[in-house]
């Protein structure tokens, strides 16, 4: 049976009704203050649309939230992903500017800074005992530094058009980064799902003690998450990099770690650790992300932008809450009777 | 090393910089500017970057208060907040100079001399070159740089000072891409995307950086920047005289980077007991795509 | 005093959760100067009922009433300012704050408005001398034993001078001689007009202690009893719903040990430098190994030791007469060790996980990253598992944390026979295992010695440690004080050894 | 004997009295009683945010929105004293807003459940932007009491100068060790962090606890906007951006566990000190640039936090975390 009713119940089983709701609610809002928003075009062979370009847009925070799940159900959580981002774009784009290397070796040079953050996050982190926000303070602070050591303090500017195409090309009429959050998705789903890799991070993050007395490798299994995170966070840098086809160290990335967080919890993952939802993740980044589309075209004065959102992020947290929830119902139950 | 703060003349000379951060490129040249400038002159700089915070800023001062250094140069977060720190190293008599952004003082005794660029000036330059070649008939997209921050206040100040004598020019829509090329692209691109880009007859980017994005977004949607869209910003970056030269964006309002120098100058006839005037300009020109080619040239070169 | 009034009385109480029906329409009634023994399997509703009474949970129907007044708390804290004193299933305590503070908590005694630590820290003191312990009560409670701390948070419950006690099974980690220090008390509030509501599993302290019985099953209400008159087997009947098959403490099994041959696991002066001291002992393949002691006497290190959880410092520990080096819980499960853990709140179960999850897990850990329990599989072992040990659960999809505390260490024991190994650990097996799974349990300990196991168990009971050991070894202040072998097993032998 | 659980504060303050000492060896005028003295002064705003948030993280918790609120009660103050309302209504006000956000996250996380870091979060934006809309222009601050407050204090030898904000740093510290320590607010903070479940089993108030955590932290956010004001006499929307986060180092590296339940608000004094120290190190130092200074700045954390976990690890100071 998959009568509307079943789906419904289907989606809130896993979660998923109320971030959809809540996505579908902004992009309602969306219409009406800009009714063509929406409206598909084809040119060149590349689609162009409002869902696109959210998409699009959306596509470093939704790369970073994927990571970013993953640590957060391991019970961490990783602040450097900005940093990282910096140091990848950096990497990457002095490699174009200084050197000859062929493209695919530039971008495995970034996400190869990316796994080395990653990696040092995870040492701390897994190996020294630091509590995750501190470990990973520290290269928040640290990496924005070494990325503008890198770039000596300015924007790398380049010219080069297949890297570029990380950022802004076209596959298929789809933008490369709606490509490369697919494709980071399934891979990643396939790699938690049909591996145990996911039973175990849901197990270290539900309780650590218990899954090291079940012979659950704890440690390599939160090392794997940071440098999962570190790498996603690399490709996110690398995607922003080649979007204006130059490094900024000193603002790539800027702030992005509570974005990414705020989408891996409003797809419904708790900050304790635990179970946790790669697409949800995504779509938390999807509503982010049109809820800033949605104040651009809305034209109201940028200085109430914070507001706004404070605002929307509260709202959509109410709507999942169970108590909420009830308290409508019952609100409503008071009204009909 | 440090002097006393009397400072005798035949020792090295010790300056106190405390510089708002490196959250540009524009910031970050005007760091290498005054640290190339002391060099040339062998002072000793002491160097303190703030990370963008005004705390930061008042407790590197205090340090060189207690350092003893032989003057201080600002180059403040913001105009407010410097009176009790600034009160404090008139106490221990040591110099102030201020540099880039102003301070709200009332009482000028507190600082030796400002160096100063003049944001609302810079505004109205661009404004007053659009409505120049556009002859006042305009719908213009503005670009924000960061919420709260005081050149984005004053560059639209001036800039709509300007514009309010035009009636047929209008911002359509604006919106803060805080300063950084790609919230620049980003914002452009809804802004495309939100109208029909005929319509649209410039765009104001409230520096380079933004108009760089800005102008990514233009081509990527197939608009020619520069001619079918105007484009003028402000800061003058190295970069921003190739797009120029590419013919990508229209004009840029100078803010220079080296104010090292007067400020220098300032604290050393200061020191030397001559008298030193409360304000030193230094406002930029308008640059436009004629002169772009060759200033950029020279501007890389160095 | 058969016919006074009531103290506490419930009517139709009813609480589902999603999936089940946890109390079922449940009255139940507690009088002044009364012992009130509450029992049932694992997953009755015992514990449920007792969060309903204290506000834990609100309730979905029925009426409760207290000393006449009605009784509807919303907390914990109205319930106590109410005169109901609880001490919760599993140790509820903060391993954080020192014992004095557990013991006082939100009762501090202060001076000009401030806490009085002194006065607080002597209080404490008084308090637990009367359970005849004597700690140092500003440690944090979290460096004490399991054991220590359920004491603390009686003395913490008795403290209170309530008018109703309440005690979730409050006797599930302590040993003989602390049960009866408690018991002492219990009967001295009996005397003093409190009423006392006991959860146990320990058939024969309901008979010690109480008055009256009420039993749960499947959460509703089966009866209530004169506890002089409900015959044992009687009793157990009601709780089962069905008769329990005589008990498995038979010896029949032991001296079929083939000895000889290199052990299974053997202990060669182990020690652990702050831990266990020259510990030496041999499991042979078939043969259950008890350890005995009293509390803190360095039965749980013991097997931390083994299962690669404390690092030797000197000693050997010899699998198959072969010397191994284990660090690790995942180096003892590769060399085919499983540990049932005493702790299973902290270290047992993984409770956002699912049962079936959580039974998979340890196999799973043990086959690596690269090579997933097929979803099939894993869903027949579930099953299998919640048939064999008859686990209370709608369906092994319901988080473990929601189960039944008995129910989550069935669950746990399942996850560690699904490895095969050849020796396992088990660190107070039955702990909070309601009668029949109890008898399960010891006559899967005497299967699996039969499959050729090796098990070295820990328990406080010692009936049931003599009934299943071919050997115990007594412990005392981490040391090996006497090991007794085939014959010589009896209750009397290891009591004196402990005592001695 | 030292109990074991004070040893990560001990380990904070000998890595200050090493750095201090280092700084001395190295730099004229730097082992003085002066830039001592200093760093309670320019650091008073920040211990009081983290002394706030101490209280916090001892409870499990976390408090992301202390910078916006500095931010916001600052514009706001200055807006009002430039207004023309008197000092004594301005002050209460303030502070009463900022108690009563603290007490509507609270609020938010108990009976909502919603997780305090993105309540927090949400915090943060909200009144970032109501610090915009309030002003986006800095707004100065001309007032004869502010000059006093700023001028008051103890001038000792050498220049050295305990101000106002230090002597009310003093007073918010021995107010905040009384409630931690010899309050019931205080155990039942420490009791939510050791274990939330248990401790309202232990029928501790946890609703009255959770909102009063957060009220408190937001109202001493709020204190710590009033000083900030005094410090710069000005009001600033974009002022105090991203403290929370040196708030929060502070407080870890003061030795206080973010899980909660283990931790002592004087640890995070010496944590904020600590960091106070080595930006004045880096002050003198005057070589580096900015992006050495954020490298420098980044190793130091984490040598710090390094040599707190090289301690004897007790049962008692790790907690859980046994693996
Ligand atoms: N919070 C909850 N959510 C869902 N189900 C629950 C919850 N708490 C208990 N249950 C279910 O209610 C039933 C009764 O559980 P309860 O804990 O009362 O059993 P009990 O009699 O105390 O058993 P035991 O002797 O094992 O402690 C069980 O089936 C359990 O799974
Ligand atoms: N009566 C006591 N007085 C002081 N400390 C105690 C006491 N009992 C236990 N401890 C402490 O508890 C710690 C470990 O106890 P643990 O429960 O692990 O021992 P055990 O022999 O396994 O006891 P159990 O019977 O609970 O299994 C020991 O370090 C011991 O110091
Ligand atoms: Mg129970
Ligand atoms: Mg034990």
């Amino acid at each position: 049976m998959t009568g509307p009713k079943s789906i419904i119940s289907t989606l809130q089983r896993h979660g998923a009704l109320w971030p959809l709701v809540a996505l579908g609610l902004i992009w309602l809002v969306i219409i009406i203050v800009n009714p063509g928003f929406f409206a598909f075009t084809i040119q060149d062979g590349r689609v162009f649309g409002g869902v696109i370009d959210i998409f699009n847009r959306g596509a470093p925070v939704a790369l970073i939230a994927i990571g970013m799940s993953l640590v957060i159900a391991t019970g961490g959580i990783d602040l450097s992903v900005g940093a990282v981002m910096a140091i990848a774009g950096a990497v990457a784009a002095n490699l174009i500017v200084g050197t000859d290397l062929p493209v695919p070796l530039i971008i495995l040079a970034g996400l190869g800074a990316g796994l080395a953050a990653g990696l040092l996050n995870g040492t701390l982190v897994a190996g020294f005992g630091i509590q995750p926000i501190v470990a990973t303070l520290i290269l928040l602070v640290a990496g924005r530094g070494v990325a503008q050591l890198l770039n000596d303090g300015q924007i790398i500017t380049f010219q080069n058009e297949a890297f570029a195409f990380v950022g802004v090309g076209t596959l298929l009429g789809l933008p490369m980064p709606v490509w490369l959050v697919l494709f980071v998705l399934a891979a990643m789903l396939l790699i938690t799902r049909r591996t145990a890799l996911g039973l175990f991070i849901e197990a270290v993050g539900a309780n650590a003690s218990a899954s090291h007395y079940a012979g659950v490798p704890v440690r390599a299994i939160k090392l794997t998450v940071y440098a999962i995170a570190g790498l996603c966070a690399a490709l996110a840098g690398l995607v922003a990099t080649a979007d204006i086809q130059g490094a900024d160290a000193n603002n790539v990335g800027l702030w992005i770690e509570l974005d990414a967080i705020l989408a891996v919890v409003i797809g419904g993952t708790s900050l304790m650790g635990g179970r946790y939802s790669l697409v949800l993740a995504v779509v938390g980044a999807l509503i982010i992300q049109s809820l800033n589309t949605a104040v651009v075209l809305s034209g109201i004065p940028p200085k109430f932008n914070l507001v706004i959102k404070s605002a929307v992020i509260v709202a959509v947290l109410m709507l999942q809450s169970p108590v909420a929830q009830a308290q409508l119902a019952s609100l409503r139950r008071r009204f009909t009777a | 090393g440090s002097g006393s703060s009397e400072g005798a003349a035949n020792d090295q000379l010790t300056v106190g910089f405390s510089q708002v951060g490196s959250e540009s490129g524009w910031r970050t040249s005007f760091t290498q500017a005054v640290q190339a400038e002391a060099r040339d002159r062998g002072i000793d700089l002491k160097f303190s970057d703030a990370q963008q915070k005004q705390e930061n800023q008042i407790r590197a001062v205090r340090s060189f208060i207690a350092q003893g250094v032989d003057a201080i140069v600002i180059a403040p977060v913001v105009e407010t907040g410097w009176k009790p720190v600034l009160t404090e190293a008139k106490r221990a008599g040591i110099p102030v100079v201020i540099v880039d952004r102003n301070m709200a003082l009332k009482d000028d005794s507190l600082y030796l001399t400002r160096v100063a660029s003049d944001f609302v000036e810079e505004g109205r330059k661009a404004g007053r070159w659009l409505m120049e070649e556009t002859g006042g008939d305009c719908d213009i997209v503005e670009l924000q740089g960061t919420v709260g921050a005081t050149a984005a206040i004053d560059r639209m100040t001036g800039f709509n000072e300007v514009i309010a004598n035009y009636p047929d020019a209008e911002i359509v829509m604006t919106q803060t891409a805080d300063f950084t090329r790609a919230r620049g692209k980003e914002i452009m691109e809804t802004f495309l995307r939100a109208m029909d880009p005929a319509d649209i007859c410039a765009v104001w980017a409230h520096n380079d950086e933004m108009a760089l994005g800005a102008v990514i977004a233009m081509k990527e949607a197939g608009i020619d920047p520069g001619d079918d869209i105007l484009v003028v910003s402000v800061d003058a970056v190295p970069d921003i005289f190739k797009a120029m030269a590419d013919g990508d964006t229209n004009a840029t309002v100078e803010l220079s980077p080296h104010m090292g120098g007067p400020a220098f100058d300032a604290i050393e006839a200061h020191l030397r007991g001559e008298s030193v005037d409360k304000l030193i300009s230094v406002n930029g020109d308008l640059f436009t795509q004629e002169t772009a080619a060759e200033e950029y040239q020279k501007r890389t070169a160095g | 005093m058969t016919a006074a009034t009531p103290l506490l009385s419930l009517r139709g109480v009813r609480k589902e959760f999603p999936g089940v029906v946890a109390l079922d329409d449940v009255d139940f009634e507690v009088r002044p100067g009364e012992v009130h023994a509450l029992l049932g399997e694992n997953g009755a509703g015992k514990s449920t009922l007792i969060k309903v009474l204290t506000g834990v949970y609100p309730r979905d129907g029925g009426e409760m009433s207290l000393g006449g007044g009605t009784l509807s708390p919303q907390s914990v804290g109205e319930a106590q300012a109410a005169g109901i004193s609880t001490v919760y299933q599993e140790v509820n305590l903060l391993p954080n704050l020192s014992v004095a503070q557990n013991l006082l908590l939100g009762r501090e005694p202060r001076r000009f408005g401030l806490t009085d630590w002194k006065q607080m820290n002597a209080k404490a003191r008084e308090t637990l001398t009367r359970f005849r312990l004597d700690i140092d009560v500003t440690r944090p409670l979290g460096a004490f034993s399991v054991a220590i701390q359920q004491l603390v948070a009686i003395a913490r419950g008795v403290d209170q001078r309530a008018k109703i006690l309440v005690l979730d099974e409050p006797t599930a980690s302590l040993d003989a001689s602390e049960v009866e220090v408690l018991f002492d008390i219990l009967r001295d509030l009996r005397t003093a007009g409190l009423g006392v509501v006991f959860v146990t599993h320990f058939l024969d302290q309901v008979y010690a202690l109480s008055d009256r019985i009420t039993v749960l099953r499947n959460g509703r209400k089966i009866g209530t009893f004169e506890t002089a008159e409900l015959p044992r087997p009687k009793l157990v009947e009601h709780m089962l719903g069905y008769e329990l098959q005589g008990t498995a403490s038979s010896h029949a099994s032991r001296g079929t040990v083939t000895e000889g041959n290199d052990a299974a696991l053997e202990m060669d002066s182990a020690c652990v430098s702050g831990s266990v001291q020259e510990i030496s002992l041999a499991a042979q393949s078939g043969e259950a190994i008890g350890l005995a002691g009293l509390l803190g006497s360095g039965r749980t290190e013991v097997c931390r030791a083994i299962f690669g959880l404390d690092t030797l410092s000197s000693g050997r520990i010899r699998r198959n007469g072969r010397d191994v080096h284990i660090t690790s819980p995942r180096g003892a499960i590769a060399k085919g060790i499983a540990l049932c853990p005493e702790d299973r709140k902290a270290n047992g179960i993984v409770g956002e996980l699912s049962v079936r999850e959580n039974i998979a897990l340890a196999l799973q850990a043990r086959r690596g990253w690269w090579r997933p329990i097929p979803a099939r599989e894993k869903r027949a072992m579930a099953e299998k598992a919640i048939t064999d040990f008859k686990i209370a659960t709608p369906d092994a999809d319901k988080p473990v944390r929601l189960l039944s505390g008995g129910n989550q260490q069935k669950v746990i024991l399942a996850r560690w026979l699904a490895i095969e190994p050849d020796v396992l650990l088990l660190d107070e097996p039955t702990r909070g295992i309601d009668v029949g799974a109890h008898a399960e349990i010891l006559r899967l300990i005497h299967q699996l010695c039969e499959r050729g196991m090796a098990l070295i168990v820990t328990s406080s009971e010692l009936e049931e440690l003599v009934a299943f050991s071919h050997r115990v070894i007594v412990l005392r202040d981490f040391r090996q004080i006497a090991m007794i072998e085939g014959e010589d097993i009896t209750e009397d032998a290891v009591l004196q050894a402990i005592a001695s | 004997m030292i109990p074991a659980r004070h040893a990560p504060v001990l380990v904070t303050a000998g890595l200050f009295a090493a750095l201090f000492i280092l700084g001395a060896l190295q730099y004229d005028g730097f082992g003085t009683l002066r830039v001592f003295l200093n760093l309670f002064t320019d650091n008073a705003f920040l211990a009081v945010t983290a002394i706030g948030m101490t209280f916090v993280i001892l409870s499990g918790g976390i408090d992301l929105s202390v910078g916006a609120v500095i931010a916001f009660t600052g514009v706001l103050t200055a807006v009002l004293v430039q207004a023309g309302w008197p000092l004594w209504l301005v002050f209460p006000l303030v502070l009463v807003i900022g108690g009563t956000f603290g007490a509507g996250m609270g609020c938010l996380i108990h009976f909502y459940r919603l997780q305090p870091f993105i309540v927090t979060l949400a915090g943060m934006f909200l009144m970032r932007g109501l610090a915009v809309v309030v002003s986006e222009r800095s707004v100065p601050i001309e007032h004869s009491v502010y000059d006093a407050v700023n001028a008051a204090g103890v001038m000792l030898p050498g220049r050295a100068f305990i101000s106002a904000q230090a002597i009310m740093l003093v007073i918010v510290l021995a107010g905040a060790l009384i409630l931690a320590h010899y309050r019931r607010f205080g155990t039942y903070v420490y009791a939510m962090g050791g274990n939330a479940e248990s401790a309202r089993l232990m029928a501790v108030p946890v609703a009255r606890t959770t909102i009063g955590i957060y009220a408190l932290s937001s109202f001493l956010a709020a204190l710590a906007g009033i000083m900030f004001s005094f410090y710069t006499s000005s009001g600033y929307a974009l002022a105090a951006v991203g403290l929370e986060l040196d708030a929060i180092a502070a407080v870890v590296i003061g030795g206080t566990l973010l899980t909660g339940g283990y931790g002592y608000v004087i640890g995070t004094l010496v944590g904020v000190m600590l960091m106070g120290l080595v930006q004045t190190y880096i002050a003198f130092n005057g070589s580096l640039n900015s992006w050495w200074t954020k490298i420098v700045i980044g190793v130091l954390v984490l040598i710090f936090v390094c040599l707190q976990r090289i301690r004897i690890p007790t049962k008692a100071a790790t907690g859980s975390a046994r693996e």
